[in-house]
């Protein structure tokens, strides 16, 4: 069971490595969405300072939302998803490592770089932390729900924009708890609730997103 | 053993082909036969259990492979017309991933030797983009050298392949047939299996 | 005429490579050396500054690290230029040698800069037209990385990269303008760069550090830039024979 | 000639030690890390072409020469 | 040479119009991008009036963005754009009517939908005049600039998010004349100025940029 | 006439060939062989103009390609492994538009005309996507029927085809070389050309 989730983690980790650009470009476009922001607004300080959860949660989902395309894309035209497919392992345990990987290598370096962008935004030191919190916890199951649209759309024309068509909506929940909860940090009520609401999400989603994905990966092969 | 029992398969608006049906027996090879687009490829990929058939039963062992999914998996091994290789990775680094994803480990020595066997020694650390076709296509059927499951569905393994990767690729097939394997497969090509009880089916 | 001849004969890799070869420790002990100096002139020798305390000796990298980030840039876009008019191997190599440099010195003027800013402004960051543009420019710096690496084959990597770059050279200005523009007529500006008349002593250090730092770019450049040309003439007969020769 | 009156004075920098030193630090690391980094690939590089080019020179001596 | 320009317009439209998704997903995604944002910042009015120009030009920005990877790349797959450089036309004059062609898919759209998303955000009527505006007038030099960025960045791996990596900071003086024209409305400063530059920009990607992007095509057909 | 001299093809570390020419005059086809990557397509890309050769020199009409570009494209018809149709678009749409960008406008009659002759009446309105392999080759090469241009240059034109349709293309073939145009083609099938000087050229 681990084993396999481990394996596919392993390959996708390797094959991100050797590609490089892909780390890259998802964290540089979300450093350069949120710089966008404030070229788009203006420079001052007591407004950025509070579009800075919205802003940042925006650029996160959009960031991760970009990288969705590729999730199965490059395994389904080389002829590996058929493989994967036809493991004698579940297909669902198979998208639960390609999702974890797809976090480590397209989540996880956001939650690391948020709190430099928050300091452009001139965010406190609690703040900070909470937002690379949410962006740590809800991130997975940005990457979770994403699988699945990504799965929906696979190899069709247009695929890309559909699949933000499809994606955007459900990520709704997980931006407004995320964002939800700096914004409450910042204005002293405390973030708790919305943390623990964030962090049922992922575990819903990590938990419930892959066999989802897997069913539709199977159509995808017919 | 297994059977297929009155087969349709439709597309789009086309009927490739109904009511086929055969038994493969351990020791036997079908060699699937067709125009271009006649089917071939769906029939393999309904054998496979990717592609649900219209109508008609497939059975693995006496029971339905749609009921034994994972079973039925640990026992097949399936080549299409994709390489199913990474071109970022290395020969040796596909093949270690593609053992792992089919259940089975492998040790350096294995692989490397499985590596020599398809004619890369050498070649096992430069990345697959560099490989010529036939190269890549070898780095796919290094699989062949270790596997040991009972069921081999190959879909034209031979494209792209030299005179002596065929023969060596029929050498293959034929222990795999000896072992008491089955297979079935499909070329363009005429290619002579020396050992096993080898049938034709002809679709489309 | 003989000057053409010659012209291309240094431009030739296989003259080019051992060339480099040789001035790399010349550069690069020019670059130790000013640096030394430097230093020991700004931080052993330069008074303080009376607006800003001892905080102003950031200036000593600051300024020389964001001069090169903008530099570099522009040699790249030179090199392109060249590269795309006149179709020469070494001009596309070059480029590619300078821009981990370049981006480097870009995001080191960042960071000094902002570890400048909070004492000084008492933030890390304003979205300040020099500020932004120099962020932009980081940005441009990693485009360019990352088309060059994306492109398999080097000759076509180089075409598409000095277009980026000559289409980036033109945008520069503007993109500082439009923040400048933005920023000023937005509000009054809220940050004064302090332009104190430096002291002699200071302008010397700050000359010195410019001078190692740029020795030092040149010393890099030409190393990355032997890398580059070996793997991408690994076949050609003076790179065979030159590792077989170091073989024996 | 020396502003400084004592080594700590100098690692204070007037209480901006953190930052100027953040700065200087980083920088230094930046110019150390460059250099090795470069001078590592140009070693992998040749150690890499050379074993290619030895590979290929067995290869080429085994083949029969036809 | 005007023919030929038409002649590839009235052939990328007729193509946007028996696809359909097209048009409609580029605009759904500005729509859904704009409406993520009151959900990430809150429902304060005053803040949302203050955010519009900008949150409003980033969508834009981004949804144009969007629909650059298959600017060339439709052509590229399928050998049509191999017959494009071959004919006896400059191909710069070609990209050219793809530009239009694209910005007539892409931007136009947003353009005529932008005072209606511009309501939501409480925009008063000379600011949502100017808002259009400013996207009808800015939106040109996305597709041209982002022309050059498709071109260069066609049939590579990950030309995705490669192609947002390059093309991004050269959208940043766009961005920042159309929103402040907006803003400087707004605060009754008036926009001119900010309008006539939007322009000048324009008409310099759309009389430039095609040629740049034409030189990058023929380095990809190698 | 069209003029190769001492041409030169790199791709990555390989040297397709190198001190490749020819010429070729009006009436004349040179009828390009060699194995599967030995470079003919890479030398039909590098005679349209889109390869640069890493060295030598092509000249059409005693002047260098790259001098005359625009010239040079008028006077030169391609057709490559891809059939550079639109599959939303019908066959008479798609003939439209690349007669047009062609440089060449045609009224409806002439283009009914010609994809008639192709085999493709009463399917001028059917979108491509519908159409089968072959049917979408032979839009690609309605505008043989109609082109006047002095130099052909195809790649594997006959592929996809059934017989009828390759026999039909070699007339098409011969009646441009009779009226003194010129070809340069590859294909891996045996095709006799029934007219005009026909030379073989190999490389690889
Ligand atoms: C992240 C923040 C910063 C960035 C990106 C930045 C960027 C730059 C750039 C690009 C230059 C060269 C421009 C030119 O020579 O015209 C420069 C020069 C300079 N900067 Fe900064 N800077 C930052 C913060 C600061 C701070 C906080 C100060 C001082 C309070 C400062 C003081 C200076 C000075 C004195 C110069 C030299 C100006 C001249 O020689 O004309 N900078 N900076
Ligand atoms: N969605 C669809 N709509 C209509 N027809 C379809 C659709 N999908 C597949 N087909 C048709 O079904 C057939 C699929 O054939 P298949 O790939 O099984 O052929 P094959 O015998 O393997 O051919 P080859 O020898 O070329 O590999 C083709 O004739 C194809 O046109
Ligand atoms: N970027 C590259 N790096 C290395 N080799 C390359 C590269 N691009 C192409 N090649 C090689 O160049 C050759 C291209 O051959 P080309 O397509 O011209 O062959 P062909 O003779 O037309 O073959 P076919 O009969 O299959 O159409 C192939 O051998 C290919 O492996
Ligand atoms: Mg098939
Ligand atoms: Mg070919």
């Amino acid at each position: 069971m681990l084993k396999i989730i481990f394996s596919v983690i392993a390959r996708d980790l390797q094959l991100a490595m050797r590609r490089q650009a892909d780390i890259v470009s998802a964290l540089f476009f979300f450093v350069i969405v949120v710089s966008l922001f404030p070229l788009g607004i203006g420079p001052e300080t007591d407004l950025l300072r509070k579009l800075a959860p919205g802003v940042l949660w925006v650029a996160a989902l959009l960031a991760t939302m970009l990288s969705l395309p590729r999730l199965f894309a490059d395994d389904h035209r080389d002829g590996t998803l058929e493989q994967l497919a036809l493991s004698p392992y579940p297909l669902g345990l198979i998208v639960t490592g390609k999702t974890i990987a797809h976090w480590l290598v397209s989540g996880l370096p956001l939650a690391l770089i948020a709190p430099i962008l928050g300091v452009q935004f001139d965010l406190a030191a609690d703040a900070l932390w909470v937002l690379t919190l949410t962006i740590l916890i809800g991130t997975p199951a940005l990457s979770g729900i994403g699988a699945i649209g990504a799965a929906l759309t696979l190899g069709l024309r247009g695929g890309g924009v559909l699949l933000s068509l499809l994606v955007l909506p459900l990520y709704i929940p997980v931006l407004i708890f995320g964002a939800g909860a700096v914004e409450a940090t910042v204005s002293g009520l405390g973030g708790d609730g919305h943390l623990s609401l964030l962090a049922a999400m992922t575990t819903a989603a990590i938990g419930f997103a892959p066999w989802a994905s897997a069913a539709a990966l199977k159509i995808a092969l017919e | 053993m297994l059977e297929a029992d009155n087969l349709e398969c439709l597309r789009g608006d086309n009927r490739l082909f109904a009511g086929l049906g055969f038994t493969l027996a351990p020791g036997e090879l079908i060699y699937l036969q067709g125009r271009n687009g006649a089917g071939k490829t769906s029939l393999l990929r309904m054998l496979i259990g990717l592609l649900p058939p219209e109508s008609g039963d497939i059975r693995w062992q006496g029971e339905s492979i749609g009921k034994q999914r994972d079973e039925y998996h640990a026992a097949l091994c399936y080549l299409g017309h994709h390489n199913a290789i990474k071109e970022e990775l290395t020969p040796l680094e596909n093949f270690h991933h593609a053992a792992r994803f089919a259940g089975q480990d492998m040790d350096e020595d294995a692989a490397l030797d499985a590596l020599a066997q398809v004619g890369l020694a050498g070649r096992e650390d430069l990345p697959c983009r560099y490989l010529s076709q036939g190269q890549k296509r070898r780095v796919a059927l290094a699989r062949l050298v270790v596997d040991r499951r009972p069921l081999w569905v190959l879909d034209e393994p031979f494209v792209a392949l030299d005179v002596a990767a065929v023969d060596w690729l029929a050498q293959i097939i034929s222990a795999h047939l000896q072992r008491g394997g089955m297979a079935i497969m499909t070329t363009h090509q005429a290619v002579e299996i020396p050992a096993g009880a080898v049938r034709e089916l002809r679709i489309g | 005429m003989i000057d053409r001849f010659n012209l291309y004969r240094f431009a030739s890799p296989a003259t080019f490579y051992p060339l480099a070869g040789k001035l790399i420790p010349w550069f690069a002990a020019a670059g130790v050396l000013f640096g030394l100096v430097g230093l020991y002139i700004g931080m052993l020798v330069a008074p303080t500054d009376f607006q800003q305390g001892e905080g102003y000796r950031i200036i000593f990298i600051h300024v020389p690290t964001s001069w090169m980030s903008m530099f570099i840039y522009l040699v790249m876009a030179f090199w392109a230029a060249i590269g795309l008019a006149f179709n020469t191997r070494l001009s596309g190599m070059m480029a590619q040698a300078l821009a981990p440099t370049g981006a480097l010195m870009a995001f080191l003027s960042l960071w000094t800069g902002a570890l400048w800013g909070k004492p000084m402004w008492g933030t890390w960051w304003v979205w300040d037209a020099r500020l932004t543009s120099e962020l932009i420019l980081l940005f441009l710096y990693i485009g360019y990385m990352a088309l060059v690496a994306a492109i398999d084959d080097p000759r076509r990597a180089d075409k598409a990269g000095g277009i980026l770059l000559l289409v980036g050279v033109v945008n520069i200005p503007i993109i500082y303008f439009s923040v400048k523009w933005w920023n000023t007529l937005h509000q009054g500006s809220s940050v004064n760069l302090t332009k104190s008349s430096m002291a002699e002593i200071m302008l010397w250090g700050m000359l010195l550090m410019a001078l190692a730092f740029w020795m030092y770019a040149i010393a890099v450049a030409l190393a990355r830039v032997r890398t580059l040309m070996l793997e991408r003439e690994r076949n050609a007969e003076w790179v065979r024979k030159m590792l077989s020769e170091e073989n024996a | 000639m020396i502003y400084w009156n004592s080594f700590a004075d100098f690692l204070a920098m007037g209480g901006y030690g953190l930052y100027v030193w953040g700065s200087f630090g980083v920088t230094a690391l930046v110019m150390v890390a460059e250099p090795i980094l470069v001078a590592r690939n140009q070693r992998a590089s040749v150690a890499r072409l050379k074993r290619q080019l030895r590979a290929e020179q067995r290869a080429e001596s085994r083949s029969p020469a036809a």
